[in-house]
């Protein structure tokens, strides 16, 4: 099978404002399948970021070549759809207008339809009584989940989320990785999740990625071959323990805080 | 009816009457001419507006219109004298005892920025015999000049007799008079204001040319024998201009149109001698080549006869 | 009960204050002139003033105002329209803004009344010339303050742009605009203002009726308090079109305002 | 003993753009000793960060009264330090000028001895070799760790920590959730600790606050006996489950994913 | 080897590209003159302005210029000084800001030339007068500018200024001017083109050099190609001083410059 998504010994490096430079990433290179769930993991500075925007086209890697479906990635890609790592909402609209940006962005005007839709996804992130709010009147977890449901707006192929549920509570991050599952699932997408929860990784993917510190690499790609449709239950297997100290031994003290993940 | 666009030189005032008498007295209807006056900022504006075609003819000040064309081949020719003596003056409030021009050695002098007046005070210093090291000329705004002049803050100020009107009713609120030196009284003795004409309006309707003229003329004559009337009419096309301060700068610029000058070669007339006279100081005062123009180009008699 | 009402007296009055500060200039003014008796020509007593004006009749005044104020708003109109479209263009295009810039500088700095023959012979002497030399005038705040507030955008919302490909124009119009939009409207306060000094001084060098011409005409008949009494008059037509400014960011705008003045 | 930190019934009442208002918090009423670390978990848009900016000084609530040692709070207080849910760090200034920019802003200057001990806290969270860069310059991470530095700069006896672990990977976190243990044991100070981590929070605090969802009221006041000084293996004592358990009953459905906390 | 060559060459070209279409203005200018015919004394052709240009002698320009060079560059200062001050004042105190703004607007939209008599009976014919109509004309954009930058520095940035306790100075100082630097610098873009017009302006009231004196003195003896020799001097004077406006916002201030311009 063709891969859908590929980076070829993939090569970053950022000019700094002193005229220095910094490499960022080294010779990564992975491939992701078309309908594929992959999850990156990796210590903070490492580089997941920089893997995000290259993928999704707005940063050309200064070496290699990242391709999706053969082609070169130059550009931003009309099926990607994109969770930031800070929410970057538009301060000047509502939280409705901001869930709908990206079609009146992309065609230049909504329809009362795109709004429901609209609606629709914000009530799957729990927000559906704050529609007219502006962004700053809502909480850091709150801003976070309206990016969320922007980003599901287009339904996009390839979905890539950069660390999507850090600021949200246990309960709202636990339903918002199945709910995100059942998308995936239902809408066949591709996938790239990057996340620093060990078990929020195995609990979601098909693959995770382990990166090393940086400048980063690909330490580990490892398949996680649990049961599907995954429900809370999942946890409590034993693959999914060994799984999760797999990715621990990579990334952390032999006996580091596991719920800390 | 002809329609013919009349350039003024300045605002309007007393000492633009006779455009707006012939208007009021019905005398460019009589020659089927109807007029449409345009305001100006000074001659050189309205050479400028009328080489252009803005407007057809107007008024200007003949030394203007001399340095004009010697500087620039403009296509405009004087046709009817108006002044025939300049109105520049030095104006000093009474208390400051000087009585003749050559009295203004050791004094303060503000002048406008850009007057004429400028380019002929060295001349004027000369033929009266006045040390011009000795004389501090500041130039200004012409609005500041009489309040400079009122508050103490210069002894003496360059203008001109037609303003001089205005300059007295200012002069009375602060409880002083004024005294006038006019220039022609001390040896400076040239043409000044005339009607000029773009060589295209005299070119293409040159009847229209001479029946205008003719009004003019006839409305010049009006002006001033009746200044109280001639005010009026002022006053009734500009609301802005009062009637008794126009009749009264009607009277006080007699001189400039019913002089010696006029008296000889009549009201209107360019005399080759004095035109040649008023080319040699503008040429002196220009550091210009007295050879280099010939002032009889700047005039035309074609189209003015009494 | 009686505490709120005595609050709201109080915030009434803290509401005037600054109108009363304000107005507190006239006795003070009047007083100065008169005690150091500063002649009426060189800085009229308010009274004076205030009978100068009354001694021009109104319908004097509306011509005048009229004149001014249809130049004002046409010229500052048309300058929006000419240098919103300049600041897109040139914040799309590194090469037409140092192309362009350049020109919009010797355009801004060349004094208009020294160009103003030129202009009037291309324009003729009706009203053109001056919505031409009004527009000159006002144009260029306009432009810099759009063009350094559509500059100063976040990039992560440049970059949520450009990942949804939504292309040029939408990038403009659906967020470097908006976000642009407190420094437009200091262009624009800075630009109204402007608009009125520039009918005016396009009523200095070509003109028949409108408040700088009156002021001219009385200036040059050393009417001082009568001068004063149509600079007063554009005064306060000035203070009513920028507040009508600030209104029309108020109205349309709120969100644009900052925090502080929005309670 | 006297409560170093009370909150007397707190009410927060949001004004709204719109012209309508939202009760953040309602009846919210603890006390905190002195040297006491208290961690508060709850649910997204609860009104944590609300608590936050409340003792600080930096919003004075609608109802009731915070007082720090007896004096009730109107404004922001020297002896506190801050770290916020964002990062909040000066673009202009490099990564060393915004760590000693505290000083500067209370002092009007910094010496070099300053900037040494600006670096000793950059060292501490690991960023030793970004001290020149600019703040965009860095990862989301490493942003928030110089927002826990700049914190940590004045030695305040208070600090009041707006989740300020979400952007780290687990070895991080970890290292820098003992390390603010070892801080606040030796400077001995009081800490107010908002987390989405129900282990972190009882691996670090001395009590932990649950709060309902919005309008945001206390549900649980917990007390942690677990032995100091806290290490790796406290997470293995009977007792630090049942304490998460207990926790987790109030906020989570009853098996919730246990590490996505 | 051969390859950069060219990419250098065509940088180069790239470079000076603006520079080429701006200067190609000349020839089209002077085309266009002798197809239409255009008389000299309304529009001059390039070639008769250069003429003029030489006819006067280097050391009148450089006096005319050194006139107006100085109350330029001292006026814009004085106004730097006077309206940075005002504006922090301003973004302090919602009081002081109803109160003074509706002054400045007045004062911003009086004609200076019109109260010429007032400024200079009190200030004299020298150099003061000139000094302060410069500043009059200068420090609107920026005061507003600097306002409006300062303004809307984000509310996190001020939070954490309170929460130090900095006290209102370094807030400003420390944390809203340093925000307001690309807002200062549009301003001051504004300004320094307003200093020019200001000085020239100034000349109008009372002088006896500088360029915009010899402008209207060349104008009046209808020596028309001569005005626009020194128009173009003036012009040539604004793009010099706008160019170390933001010369010195690179070097300063290079952080507030928008990022692609970084490059
Ligand atoms: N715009 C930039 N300019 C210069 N360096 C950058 C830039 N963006 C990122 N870097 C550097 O690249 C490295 C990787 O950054 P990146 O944001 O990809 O990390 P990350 O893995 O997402 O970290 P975190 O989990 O903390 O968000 C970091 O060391 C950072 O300093
Ligand atoms: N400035 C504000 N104006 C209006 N409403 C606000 C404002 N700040 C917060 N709120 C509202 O108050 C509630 C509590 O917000 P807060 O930021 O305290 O939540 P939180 O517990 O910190 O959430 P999170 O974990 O998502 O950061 C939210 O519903 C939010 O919408
Ligand atoms: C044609 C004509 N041009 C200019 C003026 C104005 N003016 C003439 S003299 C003077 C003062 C100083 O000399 C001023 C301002 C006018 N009245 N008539
Ligand atoms: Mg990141
Ligand atoms: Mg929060």
């Amino acid at each position: 099978m063709k891969p859908y998504v590929s980076f070829n010994h993939i090569g970053q490096t950022y000019r700094l404002a002193n005229g220095q430079s910094m490499t960022a990433l080294r010779d990564v290179n992975f491939e992701i399948q078309r309908h594929e769930f992959v999850a990156v993991v990796g210590p903070s500075g490492c580089g997941k970021s920089t893997l995000l925007r290259l993928l999704s086209g707005l940063l050309i890697p200064t070496e290699g070549q990242v391709e999706i479906f053969g082609k070169p990635v130059t550009e931003p890609q009309d099926e990607v759809g994109i969770v930031f790592q800070k929410p970057t909402l538009l301060p000047w609209l509502s939280i409705l207008d901001n869930v709908v940006f990206p079609l009146r962005h992309k065609r230049g005007s909504v329809t009362p339809k795109d709004r429901e839709r609209g609606e629709l996804l914000l009530k799957k992130v729990g927000l559906e009584s704050f529609l007219n709010r502006k962004p700053d009147e809502l909480s850091g977890g709150m801003q976070q989940r309206v990016g969320i449901a922007r980003a599901l707006l287009l339904s996009p192929d390839i979905l890539i989320m950069d660390e999507p549920f850090s600021a949200l509570d246990a309960l709202t991050r636990e339903e918002m990785g199945f709910e995100l599952l059942k998308i995936c699932g239902e809408q066949k997408k591709t996938t790239l999740f990057i996340t620093h929860s060990i078990s929020e990784a195995v609990l979601l993917a098909d693959r995770v990625l382990v990166m090393s510190p940086r400048p980063g690499t690909l330490v580990d790609d490892i398949p996680i071959n649990l049961a599907k449709p995954r429900d809370i239950s999942t946890i409590h297997s034993p693959d999914f323990a060994a799984y999760t100290k797999r990715i621990r031994d990579h990334i952390c003290n032999p006996n580091v805080l596991p719920e800390a993940v | 009816m002809d329609q013919v666009t009349f350039q003024l030189d300045w605002l309007p005032g007393g000492d633009k009457a006779p455009i707006y008498v012939g208007m009021e007295q019905g005398y460019f209807k009589e020659q089927g001419i109807e007029i449409k006056i345009s305001h100006g900022r000074g001659s050189t504006d309205a050479l400028t507006k009328i080489s252009t075609g803005i407007a057809d003819v107007g008024l200007s000040d003949l030394v203007a219109l001399l340095v004009a064309k010697a500087n620039d081949q403009v296509p405009i020719s004087a046709v009817y004298s108006v002044f025939s003596q300049a109105p520049h003056a030095f104006f000093t409030v009474s208390d400051s005892n000087i009585s003749s021009v050559a009295q203004v050695e050791g004094k303060k002098i503000a002048t406008s920025l850009f007057t004429s007046s400028n380019i002929f005070l060295p001349l004027l210093f000369s033929v009266n015999n006045v040390d011009e090291s000795k004389v501090n000329v500041v130039k200004a705004n012409p609005g500041a000049l009489n309040p400079m002049l009122l508050t103490g803050n210069t002894d003496v100020v360059i203008s001109w007799i037609t303003d001089v009107e205005k300059y007295k009713a200012q002069a009375a609120k602060a409880g002083k008079s004024l005294t006038v030196l006019p220039w022609y009284d001390a040896g400076l003795d040239f043409y000044s204001t005339a009607v000029v004409a773009s060589d295209r309006f005299l070119a293409e309707r040159p009847d229209v040319a001479k029946r205008f003229i003719k009004a003019f003329d006839k409305a010049v004559k009006y002006t001033w024998e009746n200044p109280e009337k001639s005010g009026s009419a002022v006053h009734k096309i500009v609301p802005e201009v009062e009637v008794d301060v126009a009749a009264d700068t009607i009277r006080s610029i007699h001189t400039l149109v019913h002089n010696d000058v006029s008296k000889v070669h009549g009201l209107g007339h360019f005399d080759s001698t004095r035109l040649a006279t008023t080319w040699k100081w503008t040429a002196k005062a220009q550091g210009l080549r007295e050879g280099a123009f010939n002032p009889e180009a700047a005039v035309n008699r074609d189209y003015f006869s009494e | 009960m009686k505490l709120t009402e005595t609050v709201s007296v109080r915030a009434q009055f803290q509401k005037f204050l600054p109108l009363l500060t304000l107005l507190s200039i006239f006795p003070l003014w009047e007083l100065g002139c008169a005690l150091l008796s500063v002649p009426d020509f060189v800085l009229p007593k308010p009274s004076v003033i205030w009978t100068a004006f009354v001694d021009v009749e109104t319908q004097r005044w509306l011509i005048h105002l009229w004149a001014t104020l249809r130049v004002a708003l046409l010229g500052f109109l048309l300058s929006i329209v000419i240098s919103i479209p300049l600041a897109i263009v040139m914040v799309r295009s590194a090469f037409l803004t140092k192309t362009l810039f350049p020109v919009l500088v010797v355009v801004q700095s060349t004094p208009v009344v020294a160009i103003a023959p030129l202009i009037i012979v291309i324009m003729g002497t009706g009203e053109a010339p001056r919505l031409v030399i009004t527009c000159l005038i006002t144009f260029f705040p306009l432009v810099v303050s759009t063009t350094t507030g559509m500059m100063s955008t976040p990039p992560e919302l440049l970059e949520l742009s450009r990942s949804l490909r939504g292309g040029a124009i939408r990038e403009i119009w659906q967020i470097r605009l908006p976000f642009a939009v407190p420094h437009i409207f200091s262009g624009l306060k800075v630009g109204i203002t402007l608009a009125i000094i520039g009918a005016v001084i396009a009523e200095f060098v070509a003109a028949e009726e409108g408040l700088g011409y009156f002021v001219q005409f009385s200036t040059s008949y050393f009417k001082i308090p009568q001068a004063f009494a149509a600079l007063f008059f554009l005064s306060i037509v000035s203070l009513v079109l920028f507040k009508c400014v600030t209104w029309i960011q108020t109205l349309c705008f709120p969100w644009s305002l900052p925090k502080d003045e929005k309670r």
